[in-house]
């Protein structure tokens, strides 16, 4: 078999994915071909719309906008090519079409999860720092707003957000921001980052600023190799693991269930799951 | 042969209308052609099918370059003026969210406008075509009056088109479009859209007194002045015209993917501004044609659809592009050069 | 005369795409001579001289030096090999200084590898004081006048030192005092036993400095002769086939009414005190020294440079002229004199060339050219100025220096102005379409036309106006009839 | 236009610069004074507190600006000859794997290669800056020898570079690099390492044959030729130069994040560009000092950094940030301007 997949990026959490899902492919024996859309909405119609005149079997989809899945499920389920949905929830969710599935986690328990943690570490008080990731993406949204709910709790209403920069997902910008936060003087007792890179640049800035403390609280989303390891030097204090590879997976499965006509769950969740250094040893090497 | 006529001493002129002259963009038309068979015996050879007698293929080879192709129309103007518009990208932005927040359907709570929702088609479109027609007007403005180089007047409207997206939207995406606006953006109507006004951008550049000016400018402005053109004022005319083809541009994308985000349109400015020069147009100014813009957008379509049909890996793919775009440059420079002689 | 030949041209042959340049041409130079190059515009004589500098390379034939052939591989070896040019068009870095200018790529090092920026200054005013030119080495060229600029580039090829000097028209810009200057400086080098090229189409240049004069014609070879045992006349012949008779055709014409009236024109700074008088029918001379503000005067009527003192009154009118756009509105033309900078589109065809100021009026309905109607006016106008290009489309930038400038001056006959400014009209053109040119203004003024002309050459300005103005550094010295001007009145006024 | 002196004598054309000459940068100098004075201002009555008066945010202006730095000095090099280079964001991609990978630690079990761990910093250095060399000399031979335009040249380079760089780490980020190389791009040696740079191109610049080449090619490229200069073996100098400084760019962005990745530098060519064209370095070529580049360096820095201690809300930075570019190139032209007339 032959399938299409049209990934909205490769950054590192999404090339686990697409790992996951080409190893998962490879097993199956069947081929897939990735396509990169470089965060472009535009040009992932395009790539999709060029895999439909290719006539693959079945298309993975991780959507660059995911308000924009109405129209493509109109066009691969016009075309008669089974769809798979992966990591991020298309708006039309609630009306997909029969041979059509979502595999994801849900997005809104990763700020959330996260910050509880932070807020537990800090006994519900104190001055927190945001790092966003980049402002037009979803996930950015969502997790920013996670925070702002979770700051909004009873239990957690003693903790303040000072200021939200837009790190784009990037380490050195998270490092950047951060140091400026220093030089400015900001009083703050953690800091919330979008993902695991912009929690490491800040780390590093907290370093290379003498402000770093063992006590010193960052927390990113994702799990990433990197995140485990700086979490085992005893530096990053949370993250949040997202299953990569068992997304890409389970998007493979389904598909291929799809592709042989056999029933599959509108919405497969793979859950995320909170990672602090008490269990550490469980999540490493598994992203 | 000898230029002139020796008998008649000074009075010779002689015209030699006989001599054969090839149109400018054939070299490039070549190296089309050549990338398309190049993909074709490679199809054969991969898959074992055809990569051009394919119609679904054919049209979203110009389908998926529509929306570049609007705004590289507009650029090449620029550009013939010896200008740049590194904005059109941000405009596409803009003028997405903002004709999206004018096309949403009135059973979505979360409307930008709640007042103005369900509005037929026309009113979004001229509301992206608007921003974007502002914006082109500010870096004609700026470049006209202030003398600043197009090149740092339209990083600062990029820069801050950009920012005005994220803030209309306030990073959220404008959703939930009425199935009229969404029509500009479905089926064969972008491709329409883009060739319909790279007709009328053809015509004018070559056959009205504004296409003779903007090569006039290009090519000397000191000239140009000097020769009673009102340099100021056509750069604000070719300005504008760029910044609303880009506003254009953004509706059509905000109607294809029925949504307008403040993330659209990244590095657009790019891929235009590279199938305009690919096309023939100099970065010097004074020299380029429409035809030729064309064939640079046709050369970037047909090089990403090939890329999928050959399934070549995507971490791959990337450098083949680069290695393709400059290939096909030097291709056209070295055929240029041999008919020099 | 020196017998050791220099420089020996065999059989040359260069072509471009539709044009032959040059046809087994040949030339032989020896040293301490002056080796004049005559011929038509067109003829070939700068393609022959990028050849023998390594810009080109020739199709055919061979170049000996000192008897040795050689192949010239590009610019740097022919220097190497002694051979130096002042090019027809000037090729000067406009940002860097007058010294950097003339040494680059020879720049004075100190011990450490760095230029010695003291020693440059040093060296530079020392060959400026060996050529006695008065110029601040440390000057940006981009402030220097055109005159000023050409001396600049006669001083970097005389600091080559090199044995074969080419010089390509270097006296089309400069008035009289240079040209003098020049002359001198070319005499030294003779007497060094140099041997020096030297293309001009003044032909009193050539009696005053050259042993020797070929002549070249539509890409050929035809003669060469000691400039001794020849005439104005014989050369005239040889150059363009076939007598050339009246050299100045001026038609005495009735003057009509004032058309221009400019009173106390000024730009601060720069000039001021400009008033004059121009009637229909008038040809209006401006004479004076290199840098004396003609040119800027010339601007500051057409709105390049709008004047800030005066008044500008236009058929009666008082007229705001703050941008060529506007001068046009008024009937007025203006020919400039730096045809590269401020006159040519050089990577648009002759068509385009010829065609630009005259859209703005005429030839165009509902926005659209029309192009049939355009185009056989233009190819009637390249027929009378008697372009020599293979067509309406060839590209501008491959005619000849002196066919370029006509192209300039159709420009602005097709618009039929009112008033026509020209400035240096004929400069670089040669004798036979220089007679052309001045039949041709001389039958404008006689159609009513107020002509206003600048010319750094006196007989030019002596032979067409009916009176002539003088400027002084930004002043305006006086005006003089035609009965009272001659060389002498005038140049009192250009140096008062 | 035109400044004669009237007072001098008839035969003479001297021109008498008896005017003050002051240096160039000066108007960009005021304005960059001028934004931190607005800061500082803004910082008192917003935050009760200095904004300059703080070592560690001064130093932070130029940290955060010091790879931008770096890569715009070979920028600046390469608009001065009237080129320009866009790859210079990929080959930092490029060459920050490059080097990431030849700096991993030994006891990392995934790295890229096994037995090239625990090296000693010079070697992952000089792999990074080998990779930016080589590009460069890709991006001037192209240039040089196929005489395409230099934009499509170093486009074709650009993507191709990013490409080459995901290839490389198959969009993994590689890690756990040695505390040897990591000091690259610790503390304040970044800032060094830009300002030794700056300061050896100052003098190239100034004080060298080289620096007249690049100048003379820039303001007239034909008489540079007829001035025998090797135009083309000069520009694959350049463009060489330029290639390896966004190698040690690359090098020092991998140091600073410890990790080289794939998508690092992005657009980092256009901040580069910027920082030269406001630091009044014509792209036209012919024009631009080292010294400008510093001060447009320094202006962007200033903004980034001011724009997070005044707060002001991420959503409407790119607005201020867009205008402000402009605003400065603006009043630095005008300031010129009025000085000449
Ligand atoms: N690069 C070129 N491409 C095409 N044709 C050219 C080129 N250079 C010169 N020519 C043609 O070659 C012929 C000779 O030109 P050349 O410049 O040598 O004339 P010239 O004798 O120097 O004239 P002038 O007195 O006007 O300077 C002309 O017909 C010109 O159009
Ligand atoms: N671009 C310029 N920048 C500064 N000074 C200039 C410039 N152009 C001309 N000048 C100066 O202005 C003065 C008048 O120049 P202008 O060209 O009007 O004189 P002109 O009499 O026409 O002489 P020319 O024969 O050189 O054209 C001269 O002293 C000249 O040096
Ligand atoms: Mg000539
Ligand atoms: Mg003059």
């Amino acid at each position: 078999q032959k399938i299409g997949l049209a990934m909205a990026q490769l950054d590192t959490f999404l090339t686990i994915l697409k790992n996951g899902t080409l190893d998962a492919g490879k097993k199956a024996g069947a081929t897939v071909q990735v396509e990169d859309a470089g965060n472009d909405v535009g040009k992932q119609l395009s790539q999709i719309q060029n895999l439909i005149a290719q006539k693959v079997d079945a298309i993975i989809v991780n959507p660059v906008d995911t308000d924009a899945t109405p129209k493509i499920t109109k066009m691969v389920t016009d075309a008669k090519i089974p769809l798979v949905y992966v990591n991020r929830k298309p708006v039309d969710f609630d009306k997909l079409p029969a041979g059509v599935a979502f595999v994801a986690s849900d997005e809104k328990v990763s700020g959330t999860v996260q910050t509880q943690e932070v807020c537990r570490l800090l006994k519900g008080q104190g001055h927190v720092l945001v790092l966003m990731g980049e402002l037009s993406n979803e996930a950015a949204r969502t997790r920013t707003k996670d925070i702002e709910d979770v700051v909004a709790t009873k239990a957690c209403s003693g903790l303040k957000i000072v200021d939200k920069r837009e790190g784009a997902w990037d380490r050195t910008k998270g490092q950047d921001i951060t140091t400026n936060w220093l030089s400015s003087g900001v009083k703050f007792d953690a800091i919330i980052a979008n993902n695991d890179e912009m929690a490491i640049g800040a780390i590093n800035a907290l370093k290379a600023g003498k402000k770093w403390t063992p006590n010193s609280i960052v927390a990113g989303i994702d799990a990433t190799p990197d995140a485990l390891a700086s979490m085992k030097a005893g530096d990053l204090k949370v993250t949040v693991f997202q299953n990569a590879a068992g997304q890409g997976s389970g998007a493979v499965d389904a598909a291929l269930k799809l592709i042989k006509k056999q029933p599959v769950e509108r919405f497969v969740n793979v859950p995320f799951e909170l990672v602090t250094p008490a269990n550490l040893a469980k999540y490493s090497g598994k992203n | 042969m000898s230029v002139g006529n020796p008998s008649v001493g000074a009075q010779s002129m002689t015209f030699k209308p006989s001599r054969r002259k090839w149109p400018p963009e054939l070299g490039i038309f070549l190296v089309l052609v050549g990338i398309s068979l190049f993909f074709e015996a490679l199809g054969w050879w991969v898959n074992g099918q055809s990569f051009l007698m394919n119609p679904e293929r054919l049209q979203i080879i110009i389908l998926q370059m529509a929306v570049i192709g609007i705004i590289a129309i507009g650029v090449n103007l620029v550009i013939i003026t010896s200008g740049i518009d590194l904005s059109s990208g941000s405009v596409v932005a803009a003028a997405a969210v903002v004709s999206a927040s004018l096309a949403q359907v009135s059973d979505f709570p979360r409307a930008v406008f709640p007042h103005l929702t369900d509005l037929p088609m026309v009113w979004p479109l001229l509301a992206g075509t608007t921003i974007g027609l502002l914006i082109g007007l500010l870096n004609g403005s700026l470049i006209a009056f202030t003398m600043i180089p197009p090149f740092i007047a339209t990083l600062g409207t990029m820069v801050a088109a950009r920012g005005f997206a994220k803030w209309f939207t306030g990073g959220m995406p404008v959703s939930m479009l009425t199935d009229d606006f969404a029509w500009i953006g479905s089926g064969a109507v972008p491709v329409f859209i883009f060739l319909t006004l790279a007709a009328i951008f053809h015509v004018v550049l070559r056959y009205t007194r504004f296409g003779k000016f903007t090569y006039a400018i290009g090519a000397n402005r000191q000239a140009a002045i000097v020769s009673g053109i009102n340099v100021n004022r056509h750069l604000i005319w070719v300005y504008t015209i760029a910044g609303l083809l880009s506003g254009i541009a953004g509706s059509v994308t905000a109607a294809r993917a029925i949504s307008g985000q403040s993330g659209m349109g990244v590095m657009y400015e790019l891929d235009a501004i590279a199938a305009v020069v690919i096309g023939g147009t100099s970065l010097s100014g004074g020299i380029g044609r429409i035809t030729g813009t064309l064939i640079g957008v046709l050369i970037l379509g047909v090089m990403t659809s090939g890329f999928t049909f050959i399934r070549i890996d995507a971490y791959y793919q990337e450098m083949v592009k680069g290695a393709i775009i400059v290939a096909a440059v030097v291709a056209d420079q070295y055929r240029q050069r041999n008919r020099r002689g | 005369m020196s017998e050791t030949v220099l420089l020996e041209i065999e059989g040359i042959r260069k072509a471009f795409p539709g044009v032959v340049a040059l046809d087994n041409v040949r030339l032989r130079l020896r040293a301490g001579t002056v080796h004049a190059l005559m011929g038509e515009n067109g003829a070939g004589k700068s393609t022959l001289m990028k050849i023998i500098a390594g810009i080109y390379t020739p199709d055919q034939g061979e170049i000996r030096l000192k008897g040795r052939p050689v192949t010239l591989r590009g610019p740097l070896d022919a220097l190497n090999q002694g051979i130096a040019m002042i090019h027809q068009e000037l090729n000067l870095m406009p940002f860097m200084t007058v010294a950097e200018n003339i040494w680059i790529r020879r720049e004075p090092l100190n011990r450490f590898g760095f230029v010695d920026h003291a020693a440059l200054r040093r060296q530079t005013q020392a060959l400026f004081d060996r050529l006695a030119i008065d110029l601040d080495p440390e000057a940006e060229v981009r402030s220097l006048s055109i005159a000023s600029r050409q001396m600049v580039e006669i001083a970097k090829a005389v600091s080559f030192n090199s044995d074969v000097l080419i010089m390509d028209e270097p006296t089309s810009a400069l008035t009289e005092t240079e040209v003098g200057h020049l002359f001198r400086i070319i005499r030294q080098l003779r007497a060094q036993g140099k041997g020096i090229v030297y293309i001009t189409h003044k032909m009193n240049e050539l009696f005053e400095i050259a042993d020797e004069v070929s002549v070249f014609r539509d890409g050929k070879y035809i003669d060469t002769r000691r400039s001794a045992e020849v005439t104005r006349d014989d050369i005239i012949k040889m150059m363009v086939g076939r007598e050339v008779t009246q050299m100045f055709p001026k038609v005495t014409v009735p003057i009509g009414e004032v058309v221009l009236s400019v009173k106390n024109l000024g730009v601060e700074g720069i000039f001021g005190g400009v008033t004059f008088d121009l009637r229909a029918g008038e040809i209006l001379g401006l004479a004076g020294l290199v840098g004396s503000g003609r040119s800027n005067v010339a601007e500051a009527l057409f709105g390049v440079v709008p004047a800030m003192t005066g008044e500008i009154r236009i058929g009666g009118k008082t007229a705001t002229i703050g941008s060529p756009a506007a001068a046009m509105r008024h009937g007025m033309a203006f020919l400039t004199e730096d045809r590269k900078d401020s006159g040519c589109f050089l990577i648009l065809d002759i068509l385009s060339n010829m065609e630009a100021a005259v859209l703005s009026q005429r030839y165009v309905k509902h926005g659209f050219v029309q192009q049939g109607a355009l185009q056989r006016d233009c190819e009637a106008m390249s027929q009378t100025l008697r372009v020599k290009t293979p067509g309406m489309h060839e590209v501008i930038q491959n005619l000849s220096g002196g066919n370029q400038q006509k192209v300039l001056i159709g420009r602005w006959l097709l618009t039929k102005p009112k008033i026509l400014i020209l400035d240096e009209p004929t400069r670089g053109i040669d004798v036979g379409a220089k007679a052309e040119i001045h039949r041709l203004v001389s039958e404008l003024a006689g159609q009513g036309v107020a002509v206003l002309m600048i010319s750094s050459e006196l007989p030019e300005v002596l032979g067409m106006s009916d009176r002539v103005m003088v400027m002084h550094e930004g002043r305006m010295t006086g005006i003089v009839d035609r009965a009272e001007a001659d060389q002498v009145r005038i140049m009192e006024l250009a140096s008062q």
